[in-house]
């Protein structure tokens, strides 16, 4: 009997959704499975994944693989989906609570943010001290990835965090700002043209994901700071790398989008065979799928790979 | 000299005596056809009803789960907030105004209500009061601002936009409410969200059709003020006001006071969808993305529903069949199972046909 | 001056001074004074542009004049807009007619004082009385002999020119309590529709209500005017009676051809 | 039978045939007949609302017939829009009078035949010649005696009534060249302006120029036409010429107080 | 008969001979403020200008960082974009209409150049000349929607927005061209990135304040529609279409090859901004923010400005001050340091004051 699934992703533009729906649909297609796909259609959009996660039950999908746009609004659908015998699993982003999903193949991202904090750090040496920050997070909805990756740099960072579930109430004088960029190149530029112009002797700059920092380092180019200045982003999509390899950004920490997905359809494939679940990385409530710092100067300390693994390892 | 003017009137208005009064009947070819053109063209709601009525069957046709009084009521439950805010938009659009501001009052209320019951311990049912007044009050701003400084409503309604998105980030500081919480302590907020169940096998758990109380209350809303704007003196004044806002000052419509009205109402129903959002979702989000797309989404409605944006015609009725192509649009093309960016490709090109073919009849029986 | 030739036994029912208007770089109306005097029909002519529209818009509130007095039975008045001339029972039909093109017959000519349904329904549902507007509509118009208008609930935006103007004449006859103002109504009607719309002005007059009749039909004008009104550059030039002068001397006055007696241009 | 009491020595420079034009239920044009001689000066009275404003839309381009045929000089001719009209060499002024009121007056009497600046500037950067249109324009508007208008600049919808109805009468006999038709030109024209204006037509008469008015106004329409045309519920009743009748009768016949002979009603 | 009339009439016209040819000339009150009033009046685009002067000058109090050449030039480079695309805008409202697919164009356009380069090899100039061409063919076909099978131009732009925008990310298949490859093998692409420096100091590096060729095309673009929109018979065309285009039509202008034209050329508007962002952004990216938001900005740009959305009234130079005063809040607030949700309060709270300024400049002056 035929097995049907689908994916629910937060958008279907960003280059990381994109890559999962493509390993979600491989795998489908390697098992047997029919997948439908479906997304927000901003980030954030938290309705569109309601009226998907509704429109996949009366189609009688057998499962939902979703990366949730809202983590606690999402849980309440989630129950509904479940109630009626759907198998839903939470990509990428855990649920909030986490076990409202029947199993959770997700990045830390906090851990993510963390590790390029940790990066930064310890390559600036003492002068991360006076270091001049500028982070370029995602939207002023701040949804909670936005949140952990930059709450986790400034971590990592040993920058003293304010409310952990917000960002910009930091009190630290060595941040010049915070500046929104959609996550892509044009938001990133913007962004960093106008911390420039706020204060010219920026020095570190986080970004939310590589085209964000593929963008900043425009701005700096043309600012005359291509080099002196440490970008560091998120994600470890295959031109994220090739900018850590060329010197663009200084550090990454790549995500496996394609294995989330393919760790969903497989356990959707089961559960629908003999209603087994999934089980979650030992000590941890989810099944990490693992986060790994990318750079080409590794520090000390600090757990990375080079440029040329990455490449092998990236999604796109 | 009256007598001069008397005789040079009467040099030839003496012809008048014996005019005749017939009225000038003309012979009426009435062919079914013709009839039909008539119909549609006088009643301009029934156009996007045949658009709706191909949707149905096209998509019946086209997918086996579409025909499912399962999948019929969820339509009707994800067109709910947007049939809502279509009934302020198409108030405000009647007016020829724009209201880009709708998504964000309906969101920020929804906030409003959330916040106030958990953040203050205002009892629920309270919280929902100044909720629906606080939403009432911006939709009023958006009026004074339109009506009496007498700015254009794309761009009030553009800057109260982000002013109150911005408003509602920085309250609610970006935290939601967790539908638990919410059931547990303030049901009242969750009341839209509650159900009848239709057809229900006693036997069988979940079984019957669900339909929310949220859908119930967006008809009623749609009868009530379509009812308001034809029977009422008021409704006229709103038409009128739209379809020309010199002639209708002149002709003794308080032009500013009405406008005022129809943005404060249209505050009051963003508000009310706001409320609804809450039972619809279960929890309260403040990045609800109705907050960006409601404006887009019913004014989608209200076009498609053959409402001009110039002011002065169009049906609420039509709205409402509006909000309904796209939800069957969006629900069918699910089903089918294509790509979320075909989907909005498809959607677009919808948009463009529905109101293509709108205007073909329209101009077939002109 | 102005009342040269007769006296004032009544006071004016509406009465202004030094009425001032500028649009930009035009004087519309400049320092103009205007009489009305109970139950007469007063003419008011003048060449085009001379500022006769403005005079009346400013005494309906239409328009705020930037300087000038307006008595209403004596009482001092300002009427920021035309509702509430509209209240004080001054009726106006405008040079542009003031009609939602898309509404019906009926919706206009009940614009902004519509019937409602006796009793339950309209109190509490506030539910408009169609019927009785409809025949209350189609009696006035029958009245004016608009009989080609085949369809009360026709759109407005559908009539001819001269149909509308007939609906918007009516409309002013019918609900006019105080003052009746009407600019050019018959400019766009026929010899029969015309007719018809002076004889409506006379049935006005002798329910005892006043009439400002603007028109540059001098025939009409002379037949039916108590007194006549001669605008001329922004301002009045005299007032006459229609059977101390002719047809040509108001023409002659009103184009500058001649002064009257005792009026230097330049005053 | 219209032709009752005349011989056509000469063919029309523009007939039409049948025309027909409904809207919804109304018939506005019900097998319509037309015919404009050479060098005449044709008046079409009628009642409001007997379709004269839609005869000649359908003439000009403005409507689109439902049925029937036009011919100009002898050739059939389908206009589809007023600019092939207007390329034909027929100039209208429409009753709504078609001018862009936030333009100025230059550019409104120039609107689709705007002059370029001469040489280089104008050939290749397509530069309007503003003084030479500004010159033109004052100087017709002169002709009129439409003095009051002090700026040529001015945004048509700062005119009074009288002023735009000018402008549009100025418009089209300063370019008609085959044909002009006026849609009563003079309805809100003052004693003076409207006498310019008949002065004009007869001018434009004198340059060989046929012309159609539209006009409620007897007495001008007798002492200008060379014929007159009946229009009555949608249809020519009949043409007369102004030496056969009376006045009075041809009010009679428009009204349908009395019939033409040889003409029934039911025609 | 004709006699008879003739007596009919000079009954009263014998009054006429010797009528006065005198003209209405009124003593006007020449005060400087009057003057000044009057200026505003006609010069529209004046208030937009005079609310920049008060924004530049307020920033340049409230921070120190604000009149360096660097943050200015800036500013400069931040609304070269929104300024194109504002051209392309205000054509189409002066035309009365509106276009929602300006941003939707720009980045398709963006993609098609690069991916025809990169993705089938054809040469970066023809690439561009293609990708211009299509985009004037996007244009075209809002405009035929709009033109000929007469549709509303906020529907037609509601559905080619979506549709392009969708068509956009399905042929790149979210796929970025970076930067560094552009660079090395199609700097065409790139052309509108390059900077002129002025007031370099030879010895220092990186000294003097860039200013990229994207800030000179939209200064030369703005000045020749605003050339063409006067001075020619195809601007004033424009007006008058916008006006009202019934009257136009029957004033003989042709109102539907005018509109055709205008959406093609605001087409090619786009296209070039999508070819600017190249040039400034580096990359070529399909998910550009532009896409989704270039409407609204120019939108705002355009209203800012003193251009009536409905149609027939303002001037393009008004929409570059419009634009300027945008981006000279968004950088100012940025330099004061506000939050981001502060600053989109803000600009929100900018958008209606700069309106309601403009408005009350106006009313005092007529
Ligand atoms: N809104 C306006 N803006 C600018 N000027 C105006 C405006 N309204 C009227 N005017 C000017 O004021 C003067 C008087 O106009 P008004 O309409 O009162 O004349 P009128 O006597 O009614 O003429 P007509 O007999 O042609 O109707 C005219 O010169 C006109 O151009
Ligand atoms: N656009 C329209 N839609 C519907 N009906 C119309 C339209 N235009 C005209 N009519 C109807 O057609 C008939 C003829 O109108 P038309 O304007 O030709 O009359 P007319 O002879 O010019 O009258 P008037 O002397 O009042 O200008 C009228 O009954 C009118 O109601
Ligand atoms: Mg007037
Ligand atoms: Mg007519």
């Amino acid at each position: 009997e035929d097995v049907s699934a689908c994916l629910i992703t937060k958008t279907d533009t960003n280059p990381f959704f994109v890559k999962m729906k493509e390993g979600a649909t491989a795998k489908a297609q390697e098992l047997g499975v029919a997948l439908k796909t479906y997304a927000g259609k901003v980030d954030g959009d938290h309705e569109s994944q309601v009226a998907a996660i509704e429109a996949c039950v009366a189609d009688g999908a057998k499962g939902i693989l979703i990366t949730a746009s809202d983590t606690k609004a999402i849980v309440d659908s989630v129950k509904a989906a479940r109630e009626a015998g759907v198998l839903v699993i939470a990509l990428d982003t855990p649920l909030d609570p986490i076990d409202a999903a029947d199993a959770t193949f997700a990045t830390d991202n906090f851990k993510a943010g963390e590790l390029i904090g940790q990066w930064a750090k310890t390559t600036m040496g003492d002068a991360a001290a006076n270091a001049k920050i500028a982070l370029l997070d995602l939207a002023i909805s701040q949804p909670s990835v936005d949140v952990l990756r930059d709450q986790g740099f400034l971590k990592g960072f040993g920058v003293e965090l304010g409310d952990p579930n917000k960002w910009g109430d930091e009190s630290d004088p060595r941040i010049v700002g915070h500046e929104v960029t959609s996550g892509n190149e044009e938001g990133g530029l913007k962004a960093m043209e106008a911390l420039l112009a706020k204060d010219g002797d920026i020095n570190m700059v986080y970004t939310i994901n590589e085209p964000a920092a593929a963008g900043a380092y425009e701005a700096l180019k043309a600012a005359g700071k291509d080099s002196g200045v440490l970008i560091v982003s998120v994600d470890g999509g295959c031109p994220g790398v090739k900018d850590v390899k060329e010197g663009v950004i200084g550090a990454t920490s790549q995500q496996y989008p394609l294995l989330m997905a393919s760790k969903g359809i497989e356990a959707i494939a089961a559960f629908a065979k003999d209603g087994s679940k999934p089980a979650p990385t030992e000590g941890k409530d989810f099944f990490d799928t693992g986060v790994t710092l990318i750079t080409d100067k590794p520090a000390s300390g600090v757990d990375s790979i080079d440029s040329a693994k990455g490449l092998e390892l990236c999604w796109g | 000299m009256s007598n001069d003017a008397k005789t040079v009137s009467e040099a030839y208005e003496s012809g008048l005596t014996g005019a005749s009064e017939r009225v000038a009947e003309f012979h009426e070819k009435d062919s079914p056809l013709k009839r039909l053109q008539h119909w549609l063209h006088t009643t301009p709601s029934a156009v996007p009803m045949i658009v709706l009525l191909l949707a149905l069957l096209f998509f019946g046709f086209a997918t086996s789960n579409f025909f499912k009084a399962g999948t019929l009521s969820t339509i009707l439950q994800q067109i709910a907030i947007v049939g809502i805010l279509g009934c302020a938009q198409t108030l405000v659009v009647l007016t020829a105004g724009i209201d880009l501001s709708v998504g964000a009052i309906a969101v920020f209320s929804s906030v409003l209500m959330g916040q106030f019951t958990f953040r203050y311990g205002i009892p629920a049912p309270l919280s929902i009061i100044l909720g629906l007044g606080l939403g009432t009050l911006m939709g009023a701003m958006n009026g004074f601002l339109i009506a009496r400084i007498k700015l254009p409503p794309f761009i009030v309604t553009l800057g109260t936009w982000q002013i109150l998105l911005a408003a509602n980030f920085i309250y609610s500081a970006n935290e939601t409410i967790r539908s638990s919480d919410i059931e547990a302590q303030a049901p009242a907020l969750r009341f839209w969200g509650n159900d009848i169940v239709f057809f229900a096998d006693a036997a069988v758990k979940n079984s019957g059709v669900k339909v929310l109380y949220a859908v119930f209350l967006m008809i009623v809303l749609v009868a009530v003020m379509a009812y308001v704007l034809r029977h009422t003196a008021w409704g006229r004044h709103v038409y009128a006001t739209g379809d020309d806002p010199q002639a209708a000052a002149l002709a003794g419509v308080p032009t500013g006071r009405v406008l005022i009205q129809v943005y404060a109402l249209a505050g009051l129903f963003c508000a009310i969808a706001g409320w609804v959002m809450i039972g619809r979702f279960g929890s309260v989000s403040p990045t609800a993305s109705t907050g960006q797309l409601g404006n887009i989404q019913s004014i989608t409605a209200v076009v498609i529903g053959g409402i001009s944006l110039f002011g002065g015609r169009g049906s609420i009725i039509g709205m409402f069949f509006g909000a309904l192509i796209v939800g069957v649009f969006e629900m069918g093309l699910r089903l089918i199972g294509t790509d979320p960016q075909w989907t909005f490709f498809l959607i677009g090109v919808l948009i463009i046909l529905a109101v293509a073919v709108d205007q073909w009849i329209r101009k077939a029986s002109a | 001056m102005d009342q040269k030739g007769f006296s004032m036994t009544t006071e004016p029912i509406l009465k202004a001074r030094g009425l001032v208007k500028r649009y930009g770089k035009v004087t519309a109306l400049d320092e103009c004074d205007f009489d009305l005097m109970p139950g007469e029909i007063l003419a008011v002519i003048g060449d085009n542009g001379a500022g006769k529209s403005s005079l009346i818009k400013a005494i309906s509130g239409a328009i705020l004049p930037d300087d000038g007095k307006i008595w209403l039975e004596g009482r001092d008045v300002i009427f920021r807009n035309p509702i509430e001339a509209r209240e004080a029972g001054i009726e106006t039909v405008y040079q542009t007619l003031a009609m939602s093109p898309a509404l019906s017959i009926a919706d206009n000519m009940f614009m902004g004082r519509e019937l409602r349904k006796p009793g339950f329904i309209g109190k509490y549902f506030r539910k408009l009385d169609r019927p009785a507007m409809e025949k209350f509509a189609r009696e006035k118009l029958n009245e004016l002999g608009l009989m080609t208008i085949q369809n009360i609930n026709q759109a407005v935006e559908t009539l001819s020119g001269g149909q509308r103007q007939g609906v918007a004449v009516a409309r002013a006859a019918a609900f006019g309590s105080k003052v009746v103002i009407l600019d050019e109504p018959t400019a766009a009607l026929g010899v029969k529709e015309s007719r018809r719309v002076l004889e409506l002005i006379r049935d006005v007059r002798k329910r005892g209500i006043p009439i400002i009749l603007i028109s540059h039909n001098m025939p009409h004008v002379f037949e039916i005017a108590d007194r006549i009104h001669i605008h001329r550059l922004g301002r009045r030039l005299c007032v006459i009676r229609p059977q101390d002068y002719t047809m040509s001397d108001a023409v002659a006055f009103m184009t500058g051809a001649k002064l009257p007696e005792g009026v230097t241009e330049a005053a």
